[in-house]
């Protein structure tokens, strides 16, 4: 039981990852992020091809890939997403939506549907003694580093001004110019922080999750789910979410089975109509 | 006035093309896929009478083209009944179904309003997978026969005359509703719910009403496309499915209702063509008709000719809104992310 | 496609193999465009063997891509039979277009030989007089480990299975095999699909009582892989619980490596190092293709094979001639041994073969995985009855 | 305070009668235990300072907000807290907003003709033209003239002016013909010539009808209102005839100040 | 301090400033009046570089003698300007506090200017504001938000104030304690140039009156003008 519980948290980190880049995308570039899974599928592709083509190890492709395509998303940003920011959001909802498949379609095509090898890096093949029971060491390093990943971002979004300028941003980009912010300047690299974000999970979920370009596509949707229990673009909502739909997915698993594929889509029925904005969302005003 | 006056003849000018177009299509394309653009044209207007004309995303719209598939096919499989029958059958069952979806999703608006239709469709996608004895599980309910008073229907060339008057009748009905007092009701619930309150409108029995009429008509398209194919297959319950009306209606225009039946035919015939082309790219091909429709023609094949139209026209004004900035005007705010039913005076800037 | 024979005996002037699959999505590997080419192999060997007493001339094999979309298939099929005059049609996974195109072939009167999809409905409530199930189904995936890894000692077992029906399909038929040799399924579980987190499972599976010495998977692709990856970091290997597989695929056992999977127990229809004959054909598509060929391509080629015989038979490429021909017919072929397609629900009965994979040490050559340990033979492989609800 | 008749005709009881209402923010109290009796056909004004809590009241009297605690009689009858704005709108209870909240992309014209066309039911009719709308066109151009967007009536209202559309804001309350009008800062953001046409305006619908209005300009205010209402904190803090409330100390401490300024 | 030639605006076909000429001189407080619909907001808006997004513009725009015309909005407030809009433009999704603190403060010692605001001070003038700090911006009635924005540009200190109609909604008193402060502002090195309906208001800050009428500058009354010919303004506004 205890197991099972820490089991679903380790599930709910790769939740909480991808629902932290996205609710960074969402809740300050006002973006609805559909790439986002493709992004993850990136992330554990390009830890395949650094491992395969350049024979670079997988803590350097955790360091690496990220990076690399928090550029690339970064440039996204510039060349489209933020020609459509202005709009509607239904928008760039759309041209995510657009580049997801692409980029699935492209890997796809590269490299065939079935899933890339990936071993796990030899310093984590072992198990850890918890205490009360053992346990993978790659599992218990996957949900510290999460843990710390979230917990790093958050402060880092509370504790300084970017969250509340790139807010500033998205909701009124032109009077946020007015009041002297290059807005541009703050946006991008948000953008690309998001899109990082997702690598990040994606080369994590390499070594003890198939490989293959439609990792992403079925994740996402539950991941949304996630987004919107937490309280869309609340930060500390959606890691918070994360790791409890993790918990709750696994003990579902375990009590309801035959619930379990529609449990998050229950909760999040019921989470919204109870609190339409989220449990940690912020309600809007009436004025 | 005069504005009216003019789009009314040229709307009948158009109505009768688009009819003449209807009835020569499956002339013209293989009479399988024009029945196919045919249902998706009536799918995808339904769909645009919910986001155009009432501002809300569904994104589990699949729930009531593929549950009234399901119910039709039931009603002529065991029920023996005459197809057209188990056509308003099917719609009927949708409309049912989407009083309780409906219900509880009404009084979310913008992206929330598209995740909670979306997490329903994924239930209802779920329980006809598991309820296989119903529903024949992933390999669908096959053999739906589509006799008439014993004519024979097998051949599509004729099954399509025979389907074409309940999409008429659908994209008649949505044209209706559109340019109705109830439809002028819904537009100013889609600007401004609060305001529409103040005057005394019941905003959420608005919106309810309107989603069961969408629903009720993607009931429709979806019976007809069941029998046309003469199965009912999961494959329209899932969430893609959705995703794929989403698209025709954006293609052909968000809020022109006549832009979906352009959008259906255009994807529809993208993917025969694709079936056959050999280039194995679905997806780089989809997703970037996206990506070129949303950075390019953000108005949609009719938005854009509608617009280049107006703009030759004498009326300087064209149909735009006051909307803000480099917004061109088109489809106004459907999916506003961050107020879940409030006033836009609380968010947004420049618009009133 | 041939109405009834307008004087001469190929209708349209040619024999047309119409291939439909999928070449975009998930079975785009394992079926796809490389199936394609097995078909186009079966017609240049067929014209290699009667050369000018050929009675198909002139033959085309033509293709489509159904985007695993049942109502594509299905209008595709009809259009593949009526425009492009397509007198079979080949492969078709995915089980509901499958279904969507018997219905057709039905309609139409025109062959159609199904390859790709697992449905036992094809041949059960859903036959009809033109349709053939060829290769492989849900019982011979399902019934062949369950009995064969019983019977070896491994009585009691935990099965997991993906909630849908394929999944279902093959629990009910694992644990009546299982059963019928003499075991036990102590508890089975459905998981939601598609799924990445099987933790849950498996953590769970060496605490029943009593604990299942074999754990049964019936998951298929990237769940399948999922699984594996997440048995192995749980060590339930050395906790003595053994994995079986319903379904194991090739590419599977490359992308998790062979020693991820090394021992595991799995049935299939074929392997290409299953001996000379096949390791043949299988350089001789490597040479063409760049690649090892995949079961399913092998059973293409062998139904686009069988059916051209047939022809050649009946001398005519009418539906109704072909199908006389292929009912009841036996025989063997690179693909086939002790073939008989059943006359009466058109069921394509043959040996299937228990299989293992190798470790990586005894792996000699690349994508050289797989060990047949067992054959299972024709008349067990498959449902010993035609299902009652099937009526031709 | 006042249970006793207020200004108006003599005898007819309180239109509006509210007790005890409060509205809680998170702890903070918007509204704290405000009563308010406006008299049938008076003209009853709100002031206060900014923050005082009046917009929060008019949110509480038409169904915006859910009052903590309270009751609001409509006619020394109805219960309208709890109900739903539009239910409380139909029961002839219309308001304008402070902040102006319109339709952006219907014109003017297409404004008024719903708002006028709400009570009939005509918005249900799905099945029929939006031709129908038309017999409200006339009625609706009037209503544009008194307000002074006659030329105005056929553009979309999101490119009007700032002062047009506060003045669309009122042709809207007005075409509801409700029983009590409430009317948040009526004249914010409108010229002088425009303030002077509105205070023309209301005087000439006050009849048959009960007008509250929250007002910051004191003209408007001295020339129309039959009693006013001071609110500060969230509570009443004086009421009375514009004649006396605006001698009393507490008064210009807290809200006119010296009264050179006020408008 | 601001110099403005030849400015006009179109909303696509529409004009709506026709060759407006006109200029702010250092430490002035100078209104702009004009009947709804005259073009007020749009000149400011045209002067802050936000027009761009409704239509076409023409003219030139120079600050401290350098021409801002083509400059982005952003540099143009680095340049001094402070923009108070007409709309209030509170962000719903920042608390009071960060709409506060969102714009730069420019730095202190740099050019000459006015000394920007604390926030102690900034709480101190309008205690509403810190009352409810945490709240979300549009959550404020009507005239905190005016007091919002008012502050928030003044923290920022800026040397030009765009002002849009900033004592709309405030009550008398206040409407009287935005004058004094204007004023004091102004004697701290700040200009100011304000649009207005209060016209009594209007008279008692300002030093000159530019009176816009149908897109265009249709008189313009100097320091010594305002008091005498009060009434002639009025009539044009139609009083
Ligand atoms: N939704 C809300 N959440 C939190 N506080 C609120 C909310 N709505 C109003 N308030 C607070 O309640 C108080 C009263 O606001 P209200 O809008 O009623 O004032 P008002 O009297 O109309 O002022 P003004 O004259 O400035 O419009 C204000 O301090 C405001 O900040
Ligand atoms: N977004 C817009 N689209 C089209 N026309 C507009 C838009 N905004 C303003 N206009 C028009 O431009 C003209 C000038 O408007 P502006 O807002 O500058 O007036 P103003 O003097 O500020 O009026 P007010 O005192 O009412 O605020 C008006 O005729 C108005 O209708
Ligand atoms: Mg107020
Ligand atoms: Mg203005």
């Amino acid at each position: 039981m205890l197991q099972q519980a820490f089991n679903g948290l380790v599930g709910g980190s790769f939740y909480a990852l991808l629902a932290l880049g996205l609710a960074v995308i969402f809740g300050m570039l006002g973006v609805v992020n559909l790439a986002h899974g493709a992004f993850y599928m990136l992330g554990a592709f390009g830890a395949f091809i650094a491992l395969d083509a350049f024979g670079l190890n997988f803590w350097v492709s955790l360091a690496l890939v990220p990076l690399l395509l928090g550029v690339a998303g970064a440039v996204l940003e510039r060349l489209f997403v933020r020609r459509l920011a202005p709009l509607d959001p239904l928008y760039n909802f759309l041209f995510t939506f657009g580049l997801a498949l692409i980029l699935q379609d492209l890997v796809r095509r590269e490299y065939g549907v079935n899933s890339q090898p990936y071993p796990r890096p030899r310093e984590l093949a072992g198990t850890v003694d918890l205490g009360l029971f053992t346990y993978p060491a790659y599992q218990v390093f996957v949900l510290a580093v999460s843990a710390v990943m979230c917990a790093v971002v958050w402060v880092v979004l509370t504790r300084t001004r970017v969250g509340v300028i790139v807010r500033a941003a998205t909701e009124r980009p032109e009077l946020t110019r007015a009041l002297g912010i290059d807005v541009g300047r703050w946006v991008t690299p948000v953008f690309g922080f998001g899109v990082a974000l997702a690598a990040f999970a994606g080369v994590l979920a390499a070594p003890m999750r198939a490989v293959n370009p439609l990792m992403g596509a079925d994740l996402i949707i539950t991941v949304f789910a996630v987004v919107v229990i937490g309280g869309l673009g609340s930060v500390f909502g959606s890691v918070a979410a994360g790791f409890a739909i993790g918990l709750v997915s696994a003990l579902g698993n375990l009590y309801v089975p035959a619930l379990s594929q529609i449990l998050v889509f229950i909760l999040m029925a019921a989470v919204l109509l109870w609190r339409p904005a989220g449990l940690f969302g912020r309600e809007e005003a009436f004025r | 006035m005069s504005r009216l006056a003019r789009s009314g003849r040229g709307g009948i000018a158009l109505l009768v093309i688009g009819l003449l177009a209807a009835l020569v299509l499956p002339w013209l394309i293989y009479p399988p896929v024009a029945l196919d653009i045919a249902c998706w044209a009536l799918f995808a207007a339904a769909l645009d009478l919910l986001l155009g004309f009432t501002g809300l995303l569904s994104f589990g719209h699949a729930a009531f083209w593929g549950g009234s598939a399901y119910c039709t096919g039931l009603i002529a499989l065991h029920g023996g009944m005459p197809f057209p029958v188990a056509i308003l059958g099917g719609a009927a069952f949708a409309a049912l179904l989407a009083l309780p979806i409906g219900f509880l999703s009404v009084r979310l608006t913008g992206i929330y309003f598209a995740m909670v239709t979306l997490a329903f469709a994924q239930m209802i996608y779920f329980v006809a997978n598991q309820w296989r004895d119903v529903t024949g599980g992933e390999n669908g309910l096959q053999g739906i026969p589509r006799e008439l008073f014993g004519l024979d229907l097998y051949d599509p060339f004729f099954f399509y005359y025979a389907g074409l008057p309940f999409v008429l009748a659908g994209l008649l009905a949505a044209w209706r509703i559109v340019r109705s007092p109830f439809g002028r009701v819904l537009v100013s619930i889609r600007d401004n719910p609060a305001r529409a309150r103040a005057l005394g409108y019941p905003v959420d029995r608005y919106r309810l009403l309107a989603f069961v009429l969408s629903a009720a008509l993607s009931g429709t398209a979806g019976g007809v496309f069941a029998i046309g194919h003469g199965f009912a297959s999961l494959d329209g319950l899932y969430w893609t499915t959705s995703g794929q009306v989403v698209m025709m209606v954006i293609l052909g225009g968000i809020g022109t209702l006549w832009g979906g039946a352009i959008g259906a035919g255009v994807v529809v015939q993208l993917q025969d063509f694709l079936a056959t082309a050999g280039f194995e790219g679905i997806g780089i091909v989809t997703g970037s008709i996206f990506i070129v429709i949303v950075l390019l023609f953000r108005r949609g094949i009719w938005g854009t000719a509608r617009h280049l139209a107006r703009r030759r026209g004498l009326s300087p004004a064209g149909g735009s809104g006051g909307g803000p900035a480099g917004s061109p005007g088109l489809a106004r705010a459907p999916a506003s992310p961050r107020p879940a039913g409030g006033p836009p005076g609380a968010t947004a800037g420049e618009r009133c | 496609g041939g109405g009834p024979g307008g004087g001469g005996k190929i209708s349209d002037g040619g024999v047309v193999l119409a291939v439909l699959n999928d070449q975009s999505g998930i079975y785009a590997d394992t079926s796809g465009r490389l199936t394609i080419e097995a078909v186009r192999m079966a017609v240049e060997d067929y014209r290699a063997r009667y050369g000018d007493k050929a009675v198909a001339q002139k033959i085309d094999v033509v293709a489509a891509d159904h985007q695993n979309k049942p109502e594509i298939a299905n209008s595709k099929a009809q259009e593949l039979y009526d425009r492009e005059h397509a007198d079979v049609i080949l492969d078709v996974p995915t089980s509901s277009a499958a279904l969507a195109v018997a219905t057709v072939a039905r309609n139409k009167k025109k062959v159609f030989i199904d390859v790709g999809a697992a449905s036992t409905e094809l041949e059960g409530k859903s036959c009809n007089k033109y349709t053939f199930h060829y290769g492989y189904n849900s019982y011979m995936l399902a019934h062949g480990t369950g009995s064969e890894v019983t019977k070896d000692g491994g009585t009691s077992w935990y099965i997991v299975y993906p909630d849908y029906a394929f999944g279902q399909d093959m629990e009910r038929t694992f644990s009546a095999a299982i059963k019928a040799a003499g075991g036990a399924v102590v508890e089975s579980d459905p998981t939601p699909f598609p799924n990445d987190n099987f933790s849950t499972f498996l953590l769970k599976a060496p605490g029943l009582d009593p604990k299942p010495q074999v754990l049964g998977t019936m998951h298929a692709g990237g769940d399948l892989v999922n699984l594996v990856k997440q048995y192995n970091e749980y060590k339930l290997r050395d906790k003595g619980v053994q994995l079986a597989l319903g379904l194991l695929a090739l590419s599977d056992i490359h992308s998790l490596g062979p020693d991820a999977l090394a021992g595991t127990r799995y049935t299939t229809m074929w392997t290409w190092s299953m001996d000379d004959q096949t390791r043949a054909w299988a350089d001789k598509f490597q040479a063409r293709n760049g690649k090892r060929p995949t079961s399913n391509m092998a059973a293409n080629y062998s139904a686009a094979l069988q059916y051209l015989e047939a022809v050649q038979r009946a001398g005519t490429d009418n539906s109704d001639k072909v199908v006389e021909q292929l009912e009841g017919h036996t025989f063997e072929d690179m693909f086939v041994r002790n073939g008989t397609i059943r006359a009466q629900d058109h069921l394509l009965l043959h040996d299937a073969y228990l299989s293992q994979v190798k470790p990586s040490s005894e792996v000699k050559e690349p994508w050289d995985y797989e060990k047949v340990i067992r054959t299972i033979p024709a008349a067990e492989a498959f449902q010993p009855q035609p299902d009652p609800a099937c009526k031709l | 305070m006042g249970g006793g008749p207020t200004g108006g005709r003599p005898g007819s009881g309180p239109v509006l009668r509210a007790r005890g209402l409060v509205r809680e923010f998170r702890g903070f109290r918007a509204v704290d235990g405000v009563d308010l009796d406006v008299a049938e056909g008076s003209v009853h004004a709100l002031v206060g300072p900014n923050g005082a809590g009046k917009t929060t009241l008019f949110n509480l009297l038409t169904g915006f907000l859910k009052p903590t605690a309270g009751s609001v009689l409509l006619e020394g009858r109805r219960e309208l807290a709890g109900r739903s704005p539009e239910a409380i709108s139909r029961l002839g209870v219309a308001r304008s907003f402070q902040i102006t909240s319109l339709f952006a992309e219907l014109t003017p014209h297409q404004h008024v003709e719903l708002a006028l066309a709400g009570p009939t039911g005509l918005g249900w009719r799905f099945w029929r033209s939006d031709r129908a709308l038309a017999r409200f066109a006339g009625r609706a151009a009037e209503l544009l003239a008194q307000v002074g967007l006659a030329g105005h009536g056929d553009v979309p209202a999101g490119s009007l002016s700032y002062g047009r559309k506060r003045a669309l804001e009122l042709a809207l309350a007005l075409a509801l013909d409700p029983k009590v009008l409430l009317l948040d800062e009526p004249t914010a953001g409108m010229g002088v010539e425009d303030v002077d046409r509105t205070i023309e305006l209301v005087r000439g619908i006050r009849a048959g009808r009960t007008v509250v209005m929250v007002e910051h300009n004191m003209n408007v205010v001295a020339s129309l209102a039959d009693r006013v209402t001071v609110l500060q904190h969230g509570k009443v803090l004086i009421e009375g005839p514009y004649a006396e409330i605006r001698h009393d100390p507490r008064v210009i401490t807290a809200y006119l100040g010296d009264s050179d300024a006020a408008r | 301090m601001l110099r403005v030639d030849g400015l006009s605006a179109w909303y696509g076909e529409a004009q709506a400033l026709r060759e407006v000429s006109m200029r702010v001189d250092e430490g002035e407080i100078v209104t702009l009046v004009g009947r709804n619909g005259a073009g007020k907001t749009t000149l400011l808006r045209c002067l802050m570089g936000l027009h761009g997004a409704y239509g076409r513009t023409a003219g030139t725009i120079s600050l401290f003698d350098e021409d801002i015309t083509g400059l982005a909005p952003h540099a143009r407030a680095r340049g001094g300007l402070g923009y108070v809009p007409d709309d209030r433009g509170i962000y719903a999704t920042l608390s009071v506090e960060e709409n506060l603190t969102l714009a730069p403060v420019r730095k202190a010692g740099g050019a000459a200017g006015p000394e920007p605001w604390s926030l102690e001070r900034v709480y101190e003038t309008f205690p509403h504001l810190k009352e409810r700090r945490r709240s979300p911006g549009t959550t404020l009635s009507g005239g905190e938000q005016q007091m919002l924005v008012l502050a928030r540009v003044l923290r920022t200190g800026a040397r030009l104030l765009l002002c849009d109609e900033p004592t709309e909604g405030l009550s008398p008193l206040f409407v009287q304690r935005i004058g004094e402060i204007l004023r004091e502002v102004r004697a701290a090195g700040t200009t100011v140039l304000l649009v207005e309906q209060n016209v009594h208001f209007a008279a008692t800050v300002a030093d000159r009156h530019y009176l816009l009428a149908e897109g265009r500058i249709v008189e313009s009354l100097d320091r010594d003008q305002v008091r005498e010919r009060e009434h002639q303004l009025l009539e044009y506004l139609g009083i």
